[in-house]
C-alpha cells in the first residue's frame, strides 16, 4: 500500500477551458483575472461550475423521477383517474421552449467567435440571448395559459389525480425555468460588462436544454395513459 | 253600509287596543315575577325500541371486569317502564329573552369516565358554562368531542392518564349535540348537549325538569341521539309548573 | 452560481466584520462549526426526549415534574399522555436522524475538512455552502416550532406512514398542523443538504491540488464524497413525498389516502389514494438516509485508527470500494422495511437477497479494520478508544441485520424492539461514535486546543458501556415480542418486560448524564485547553500540515503540492515514523506490499 | 488500559451471550403449523450470528490486548493474509452464509404465503381501526354483507358498516370483539383496514401482517393448540396504538359452536 514517491509526481498540463477533467486550476481559486481583461477570460474557466451543473440537474431528475412513480402508481391504485385532454397551448409552449434553446445556441456560437476572434462588438450575441431571455418568459405565460383553461373546464388541483400531477408538475417545472431566467439574467449583465467567462454560459445553457428537455419528458408523461 | 264600515273600524280598534293592553300588563306581571315556573314533562317511545347491543370490553380488562355481572349496552335508545325514553335533551329553543339566556349557571358539572363508559351518557350544559372532565379507571382514557366543523366549536383530543386531575373545558356556542368519543375504547360515547338558558334530561323514567324558567310562551324542544328533535309551544305562568309532554315514534 | 465561487474565490481576502466573521461567512471552516454546534444543539433535544421517553415506559402513570411545561395538553398533572409519548418519540427521532446524525459527521466535519483534504482554498460555491447551513438551520427552527403550534407536534413516527399522516387532526393531536409543520421542515432540510453535495461533489472532482490523485484523498474524504452521492439522490426523492403528503393536507389531493376511510364515524373525503406510495417513497430516502448517517463514521474512524495504528489499512481502496458498495446497494434493498407491509410477498423475498449481501461489503469494512489492527502499535486515548468502540457496535449492529434481513423471521421480529436495537447500534451509536472519535481527534485543528484526556476517557468509559447496557437488552425484549412504540405495555405477555425497561430507563439516564462530561470537556478545553500544535497525533493527512486553527483560505496562499498516498505511516522519515503528504521527502516503506 | 478495554468487551460479549444461551427471552410458544419453519430459521440464524458476533468481539478484544503495547523499536506489521484474503474470507463465510440463509429461508416464508389456503378453509373478517380489532363471522350462509363505509358507527356498534335490511347476506353475519377458533381448523382471515395502517400480530401463531387502507388483504392460517392467546397491533397508528389488543380463542369445535351460537344471539 505504501508506495514509494522517489520523484514529485507530474501535475496535468492546464487543459483547454471545458475541456474534460478540468484539474480545477490546480486548487487555485483566481478563477476570474484580477484586470477584467478579455484575453485573460477565456482561459481560467473553473471546472466546478460544470461538475455543479450536472449535480444540479441529478438532484432535478431524481425529484422529477420520484414524481414520476409517484404518477405510476397512483394511476394504478384506483379507478378515479380521469384522464384530462392536455391544453392545446402546451404544444406552442413545447415549440417557444425549443426554439429558445436554439436562440441560445446561436448566440453562443457568436460568443466563442466573439472570444476567439478578431472582437468586434458587432457579433451582437446579446442579441439572441435577449431573445431567449422573451421566449423563455413567452414558455412561462403560455404555461399559466394553460392552467387558467383548465379552470376554465372546472379542473382545479384536487378535482382529480390526473389534474393534481398536471398542476403540480408544471408548476415545478415552470418554477425551474422561472430559475433559469433569472441565471440568464445574470449571464447578459455579464455580458454587457465584458467580463462574461465561458464557463458560465456553457453551465447556463446545459441547465436550460435541460429544461428543455425535462418539458418534453413531461409533455409526454403528462399525454399518454400508461 | 257607511255605518257598518264605521263600527268594524271600530271594534277592531277596540280590540287591538284591548289586547295591546292585555299584552303590556302581561308584560308587567312578567317582569315583577321573581322566580320562574317550571316546565316538566314524561317523554315516552311509541313502537319497540331498536335492540341495545351488548358491549365486549375484554380489549380493558378493568373495565370487563367492572361489568363482569351486570353487561353493558350501547345507550343510543334507552327505554325505561312504562316506555320512558331516557337521555332526552328538552331545552327552550324560542322564546327566551336575552337576560336568561346570556346567564350562565354557576355550578360546574362533571363529565366523568367510568367503566369505560361515559357518566352521564348525555349531559346539558349552558353556553360558556364550565364543566370538569374526571377519569374514575385505573388506565389512561382520551376524550375527543366532534364538534360541527367551522361552528362556534373547536374540536379537541386530550389524553387523561389514571389518577391525573380533572381538567376544565368550556363551549363557546349553541349546539345540539356534539359528539364525544375515546379514541382508545371505541364504544364509548356519548352527548354534550350545549344550550341557551334552562334545560333538562330525561331519567330513566322519562321524566324531565326544567326550572327556573321566566313565564312566557316558549318553544321547548326535545332532542333524542336517535330520533331527532320534536317540538311544541307552551305558554308558562307564573311560578306555576307547565307540563310538556313528548312521544318519539320507534323507526 | 458560479459568481458566487467567483467572488468568495477570487480577490477576497478574510472578512472583518463580525457577521461575516462568524454568522454569513463564506468559510468552509466556520460553517463546519456551524454545523458542529447545530448538532450538539439537536443532540441535547434529542437526548432530553429520549429521556422523558425512557423514564415513561419504566414508570408509566409517574408524574415527571415540570413535564407540562412542554405541552398544553399532553401532561395533564405532569403526567405523560400515550399522545405525547409518541409526539416525543418522533421529534426524538426526526431531530436525531436529520439534525443530528446526518449533520454532524456528514456536514459539520464534511465542510469543515474536505477542503483541506483535497487541498482546497475553500468550497467551491461557498454562497450555496452558507445557504446549506442557513437553510438546515430554518429547517430546525421550523420543526422546533412545531412544539407551539396547535397540538403540538406529529405522533406518526419518523416514518410518518400514510394515512395515519395525510388524515389530518381528525386522526390524532398534531396530524394537523404537526405533520404539515414536520413536512415543510424535512423538505427545507433536503434542499440543504443538496447544496452540500452541490458543493463537496466539485470539490472532490474539480479542485484538488496538484498531486492529488483520486486515491490520494482520506478516506472520510472518500467516504463524505460517497455520502454526498447517495445525500444527492435521496435527499432529492424526499423532498417530493414531503411535498406530496403538504398538499394532501392543504390542497385536498389525494396522494396516499385511500377511498373509504372512516375515523371518529366520519367518513374522510378523500379517495383513491396508495398507502403503499408513501412507504416506497420513503423508504427509498430512508435506507440511503442510514448510510448518510453511518458511512461518514466508517471513514473519521478509519483516518483516526489508521492515524493510532501507526500503519496504514490493509487496503485503501478495498475500504472505499466496500463503502461505494454500500451505497449502491443501499438503494436496492429498501424493501426490507416492508417486508409485511402487504407489499407482494414475492417482492419481500426479491428485497431480501441484496439486503443480505449487504452484509458481505459491511463484512469486508470489519474486516480491514480488524486484520490492519493485527501487527499494529496502537495509541490508547479517546478518539482511538472511540474508534475501537464503533468497531465493537458496529459488530454488535451489523449482527442484528442477518435477523432483520429475513423475511420469514421479521414475521417475529418486524416492529418489535429487537429493530430498535438493531438501527441504534449500526445507525444512530455507531453514527455518535464516529462523532466523538473525530471530535477527540480533530478538536485541535479545529478550535486550536487540545482536549482533556483524562475526561475524553472518563467519557468513553461510560458511554461504551452504557450504551451495551442500554440497547442490548433491547433485542432480548424484541425476541420475546415486545413491540416498539408503545407508550406503554397494556397487553398480558408484556407485562414481564417492564421490569427490563426500568434497568434500560436507569441505564440510559445514566449515559445521558455521562454526555455531560464530553460536553463540559468541549466547552472547557474551547477556552481554557492548552494551545495545541500543529501535528499532535503525528498525523500524515493535509490538515495536519497547517496551523491550528487553519488560517482563512487554509494553506496560507502556498500552492500545496501532494506527493504521497495520505497514510505513510511505519516508515522511516527524519520526522519519525510517518511522512506528510505534502512533504517532498522520500521514504522507503517498512511493511510489504498489502 | 487497552488490556482493561479488551477484558470489557470480552465480558460485555459473554454477558449477552448468557441470556441467549440460556434461552432467558425467546419467543411465546409456536401454537401454528407453520412457525416450526419460521423458528427452525430463527434458532439458525441465531447460531451464525451468535458465532460471528462472540468471534468478531474477541477477536477485536485479542488484537487490542496484544498490539497496544508499545514496545520500543518494534515495527509495525501486515497481516500475513493481505487485504486480498480477509476479502475472499468475507465473500465465501459471509456471503454463503447468508445466502444460505436467506435460501432456506424462502421455505419458511413460502409455505406461509404461497399456499393457496384450503377450499374448506373458513372464513373470518377480520378489521382494523383506531384502536380496537373487530371481527366477523359470515353466519350459516357462509357469505359476508356488503360493508357501507358510510353507516359505519361506532355509537351504535355497528363496526362494519352492515345494513341488515337491506343486505340479506349481512342479516346473519355475528360481529365480535374477540376472535375465536376452532383448534385444527384452517382459518381464511381477510383483512380490513377501516382507517388508518395497521397491524395483525399474533406472536403465538407467528402471523404478522400489516392491514393496508384500500386494499384487503388474505392470509391463512391454523392453530394446533387450545388457549386463550394475544393479538396486538405493531404498526403505529396513533395514540391508542400501543392499547389495540384483543384476544384469541382457540376452541375445541364443541366449544366454539356454542361460542358462536351465543353470540349470534347477542347481535
Amino acid at each position: 500500500m505504501a508506495t514509494t514517491v522517489h520523484e514529485p509526481p507530474k501535475v496535468e498540463p492546464r487543459r483547454a477551458p471545458g475541456g474534460p477533467g478540468n484539474p480545477g486550476n490546480g486548487g487555485l481559486r483566481n478563477l476570474v483575472p484580477n484586470d477584467d481583461s478579455l484575453p485573460a477570460v477565456r482561459d481560467y474557466a473553473p471546472a466546478p461550475s460544470r461538475t455543479g451543473i450536472w449535480v444540479v440537474m441529478a438532484a432535478i431528475t431524481m425529484t422529477f423521477a420520484a414524481f414520476t412513480s409517484a404518477l405510476v402508481v397512483r394511476q394504478g391504485a384506483a379507478l378515479d383517474w380521469h384522464h384530462l385532454t392536455l391544453p392545446r397551448v402546451l404544444y406552442w409552449n413545447t415549440l417557444v421552449l425549443l426554439a429558445s434553446s436554439v436562440s441560445l445556441e446561436i448566440s453562443r456560437r457568436r460568443v466563442a467567435v466573439f472570444m476567439g476572434g478578431p472582437r468586434t462588438l458587432d457579433l451582437k450575441p446579446a442579441r439572441w440571448l435577449h431573445v431567449t431571455l422573451f421566449l423563455g418568459l413567452a414558455f412561462v405565460a403560455g404555461q399559466y395559459a394553460a392552467w387558467l383553461q383548465l379552470r376554465s373546464e372546472g379542473l382545479f388541483l384536487a378535482t382529480n389525480p390526473n389534474s393534481s400531477f398536471f398542476y403540480l408538475l408544471t408548476a415545478l417545472h415552470a418554477l425551474h425555468v422561472l430559475g433559469g431566467l433569472t441565471g440568464l439574467t445574470y449571464v447578459l449583465r455579464k455580458l454587457h460588462g465584458v467580463i462574461l467567462r465561458r464557463s458560465t454560459l456553457d453551465t447556463f445553457s446545459y441547465y436550460w436544454h435541460f429544461m428543455g428537455v425535462l418539458w418534453v419528458y413531461l409533455l409526454l408523461l403528462l399525454w399518454m395513459r400508461l | 253600509m257607511k255605518a257598518h264600515y264605521k263600527t268594524a273600524v271600530t271594534t277592531c280598534a277596540l280590540l287591538m287596543l284591548g289586547f295591546g293592553l292585555l299584552y303590556s300588563t302581561h308584560k308587567t306581571i312578567n317582569v315583577s315575577a321573581a322566580a320562574g315556573g317550571t316546565i316538566t314533562g314524561t317523554i315516552k317511545l311509541d313502537g319497540t325500541p331498536p335492540h341495545q347491543k351488548p358491549i365486549d370490553m375484554s380489549k380493558e380488562p378493568a373495565c370487563a371486569k367492572e361489568h363482569a355481572s351486570n353487561p353493558v349496552t350501547t345507550e343510543t335508545v334507552v327505554v325505561g317502564p312504562m316506555g320512558g325514553l331516557r337521555w332526552v335533551v328538552v331545552y327552550l329553543s324560542e322564546g327566551l329573552d336575552a337576560g336568561t339566556a346570556s346567564q350562565v349557571p354557576s355550578e360546574t358539572p362533571t363529565w366523568d369516565q367510568k367503566g369505560c363508559q361515559y357518566i352521564p351518557h348525555v349531559m346539558a350544559l349552558d353556553v360558556n358554562q364550565h364543566f370538569k372532565v374526571s377519569n374514575s379507571d385505573p388506565h389512561s382514557h382520551n376524550i375527543h368531542p366532534l364538534p360541527a366543523p367551522n361552528g362556534a366549536n373547536h374540536e379537541w383530543n386530550r389524553s387523561q392518564p389514571p389518577g391525573t386531575p380533572p381538567f376544565d373545558q368550556v363551549w363557546a356556542g349553541q349546539e345540539v349535540a356534539i359528539p364525544v368519543k375515546c379514541n382508545i375504547h371505541p364504544w364509548m360515547h356519548g352527548y354534550l348537549a350545549v344550550v341557551k338558558g334552562p334545560t333538562g334530561v330525561s331519567d330513566a323514567n322519562g321524566s324531565y325538569t326544567i326550572s327556573n324558567v321566566p313565564a312566557g310562551t316558549y318553544t321547548v324542544t326535545a332532542w333524542q341521539e336517535v330520533y331527532g328533535s320534536q317540538s311544541q309551544k307552551v305558554t308558562v305562568g307564573a311560578g306555576k309548573p307547565t307540563t310538556a309532554d313528548f312521544t318519539f315514534k320507534a323507526k | 452560481m458560479h459568481d458566487m465561487s467567483a467572488h468568495a474565490a477570487a480577490h477576497h481576502g478574510p472578512p472583518t466584520s463580525f457577521i461575516r466573521k462568524h454568522i454569513f461567512s463564506l468559510d468552509h471552516k466556520v460553517i463546519g462549526k456551524q454545523y458542529y454546534g447545530l448538532g450538539l444543539v439537536a443532540v441535547i433535544i434529542g437526548m432530553v426526549l429520549s429521556w422523558l421517553m425512557r423514564i415513561h415506559l419504566g414508570w408509566t402513570n409517574a408524574a415527571i415534574p415540570g413535564l407540562h411545561l412542554l405541552s398544553k395538553t399532553g401532561a395533564p398533572g405532569d403526567v405523560m399522555t400515550p399522545e405525547f409519548y409518541l409526539q416525543l418519540m418522533t421529534m426524538h427521532a426526526t431531530f436525531m436522524v436529520f439534525f443530528v446524525l446526518t449533520v454532524a459527521p456528514f456536514a459539520a466535519f464534511g465542510n469543515f475538512f474536505l477542503p483541506i483534504h483535497t487541498g482546497a482554498e475553500d468550497m467551491p460555491f461557498p454562497h450555496f455552502n452558507m445557504m446549506s447551513f442557513w437553510t438546515t438551520f430554518v429547517a430546525f427552527c421550523v420543526m422546533i416550532l412545531s412544539f407551539f403550534v396547535g397540538d403540538g407536534p406529529t405522533l406518526g413516527g419518523w416514518t410518518q406512514y400514510a394515512p395515519l399522516s395525510a388524515v389530518g387532526s381528525v386522526a390524532g393531536p398534531g396530524q394537523g398542523a404537526g405533520v404539515v409543520i414536520w413536512a415543510t421542515s424535512l423538505a427545507i432540510f433536503c434542499l440543504g443538504q443538496l447544496f452540500g453535495a452541490l458543493n463537496f461533489i466539485p470539490n472532490v472532482l474539480d479542485l484538488r491540488c496538484k498531486g492529488m490523485s483520486l486515491w490520494r484523498l482520506p478516506l472520510p474524504t472518500w467516504a463524505w464524497f460517497i455520502t454526498s452521492c447517495m445525500g444527492l439522490t435521496s435527499f432529492s426523492v424526499l423532498m417530493p413525498a414531503c411535498i406530496l403528503l403538504i398538499l394532501d393536507h392543504v390542497a385536498g389531493t389525494s396522494f396516499f389516502v385511500a377511498s373509504n376511510l372512516v375515523i371518529n364515524d366520519q367518513l374522510q373525503p378523500h379517495s383513491g389514494g396508495s398507502t403503499l406510495l408513501w412507504q416506497h417513497l420513503f423508504w427509498f430516502f430512508g435506507h440511503p438516509e442510514v448510510y448518510i448517517a453511518i458511512v461518514p463514521g466508517m471513514g473519521i474512524v478509519s483516518h483516526v485508527l489508521i492515524c493510532n495504528m501507526r500503519k496504514p489499512m490493509l487496503s485503501h481502496r478495498v475500504l472505499v470500494y466496500s463503502m461505494g458498495a454500500l451505497a449502491v446497494l443501499s438503494y436496492m434493498v429498501y424493501g426490507h422495511h416492508m417486508f409485511v407491509s402487504g407489499m407482494n410477498p414475492f417482492s419481500s423475498l426479491l428485497f431480501s437477497f441484496p439486503t443480505l449481501l449487504i452484509t458481505i461489503p459491511s463484512t469486508i469494512i470489519v474486516l480491514i479494520w480488524i486484520g490492519s489492527l493485527y501487527g499494529a502499535k496502537l495509541r490508547i486515548n479517546s478518539a482511538s478508544l472511540f474508534a475501537l468502540g464503533f468497531i465493537s457496535m458496529f459488530i454488535t449492529g451489523g449482527v442484528s441485520g442477518f435477523f432483520l434481513a429475513q423475511p420469514s423471521i421479521q414475521i417475529l421480529l418486524h416492529a418489535t424492539y429487537f429493530v430498535v436495537a438493531h438501527f441504534h447500534f449500526t445507525m444512530a451509536i455507531a453514527a455518535l461514535f464516529g462523532i466523538f472519535a473525530g471530535t477527540y481527534f480533530w478538536f485541535p485543528k479545529m478550535w486550536g486546543r487540545m482536549m482533556d484526556e483524562t475526561l475524553g476517557k472518563v467519557h468513553f468509559w461510560c458511554t461504551f458501556v452504557g450504551t451495551y447496557a442500554i440497547f442490548m437488552p433491547f433485542h432480548y425484549l424484541g425476541l420475546a415480542g415486545n413491540v416498539r412504540r408503545y407508550s406503554s405495555f397494556p397487553a398480558d405477555y408484556m407485562q414481564s418486560f417492564v421490569g427490563v425497561h426500568k434497568f434500560i430507563t436507569i441505564a440510559a439516564l445514566f449515559t445521558g448524564a455521562a454526555q455531560l462530561i464530553f460536553f463540559y470537556n468541549l466547552i472547557h478545553s474551547r477556552f481554557r485547553g492548552k494551545p495545541a500544535p500543529d501535528n499532535p497525533w503525528q498525523a500524515t493527512s493535509l490538515e495536519w500540515s497547517i496551523p491550528s486553527p487553519p488560517p482563512h483560505d487554509n494553506f496560507g496562499g502556498r500552492h500545496v503540492v501532494v506527493y504521497h498516498d495520505p497514510y505513510q505511516y511505519g516508515v522511516e522519515s527524519s520526522t519519525g515514523d510517518y511522512v506528510m503528504q505534502d512533504s517532498p521527502e522520500q521514504v522507503k516503506t517498512e511493511h510489504e506490499e498489502a | 488500559m487497552a488490556k482493561f478495554f479488551a477484558v470489557t468487551i470480552l465480558v460485555i460479549a459473554i454477558l449477552s451471550a448468557i441470556p441467549i444461551v440460556r434461552n432467558t427471552w425467546h419467543p411465546v410458544e409456536d401454537i401454528s403449523t407453520h412457525g416450526q419453519a419460521i423458528d427452525d430459521q430463527l434458532s439458525e440464524t441465531m447460531w451464525e450470528a451468535g458465532i460471528s458476533f462472540l468471534a468478531s468481539q474477541i477477536l477485536l478484544a485479542w488484537l487490542i490486548w496484544r498490539f497496544s503495547s508499545n514496545r520500543a523499536g518494534e515495527k509495525t506489521k501486515s497481516f500475513p493474509g493481505g487485504a486480498m484474503g480477509l476479502v475472499a474470507a468475507a465473500f465465501i463465510l459471509v456471503g454463503v452464509e447468508v445466502l444460505a440463509l436467506g435460501i432456506f429461508g424462502v421455505k419458511a416464508w413460502a409455505n406461509l404465503y404461497f399456499t393457496p389456503p384450503g377450499s374448506d378453509a373458513m372464513p373470518v373478517q377480520v378489521q382494523a381501526g383506531q384502536f380496537a380489532f373487530y371481527f366477523r363471522y359470515p353466519g350459516p350462509d357462509g357469505k359476508f354483507g356488503p360493508i357501507h363505509a358510510d353507516k359505519i358507527s361506532e355509537a351504535s356498534q355497528n363496526f362494519f358498516g352492515l345494513d341488515p335490511d337491506s343486505d340479506p347476506d349481512a342479516k346473519d353475519d355475528i360481529v365480535t370483539a374477540e376472535m375465536a377458533i376452532p383448534v385444527n381448523r384452517e382459518i381464511r382471515l381477510l383483512m380490513h383496514a377501516k382507517d388508518v395502517s395497521h397491524s395483525f400480530y399474533v406472536p403465538a401463531l407467528r402471523i404478522h401482517q400489516d392491514f393496508v387502507p384500500g386494499l384487503d388483504l388474505q392470509i391463512h392460517f391454523t392453530a394446533t393448540k387450545i388457549g386463550r392467546y394475544e393479538i396486538v397491533c405493531s404498526q403505529l397508528c396513533g395514540l391508542g396504538h400501543y392499547n389495540m389488543k384483543a384476544y384469541l380463542d382457540v376452541l375445541s369445535q364443541q366449544d366454539f359452536d356454542d361460542w358462536l351460537r351465543k353470540e349470534a344471539a347477542m347481535q
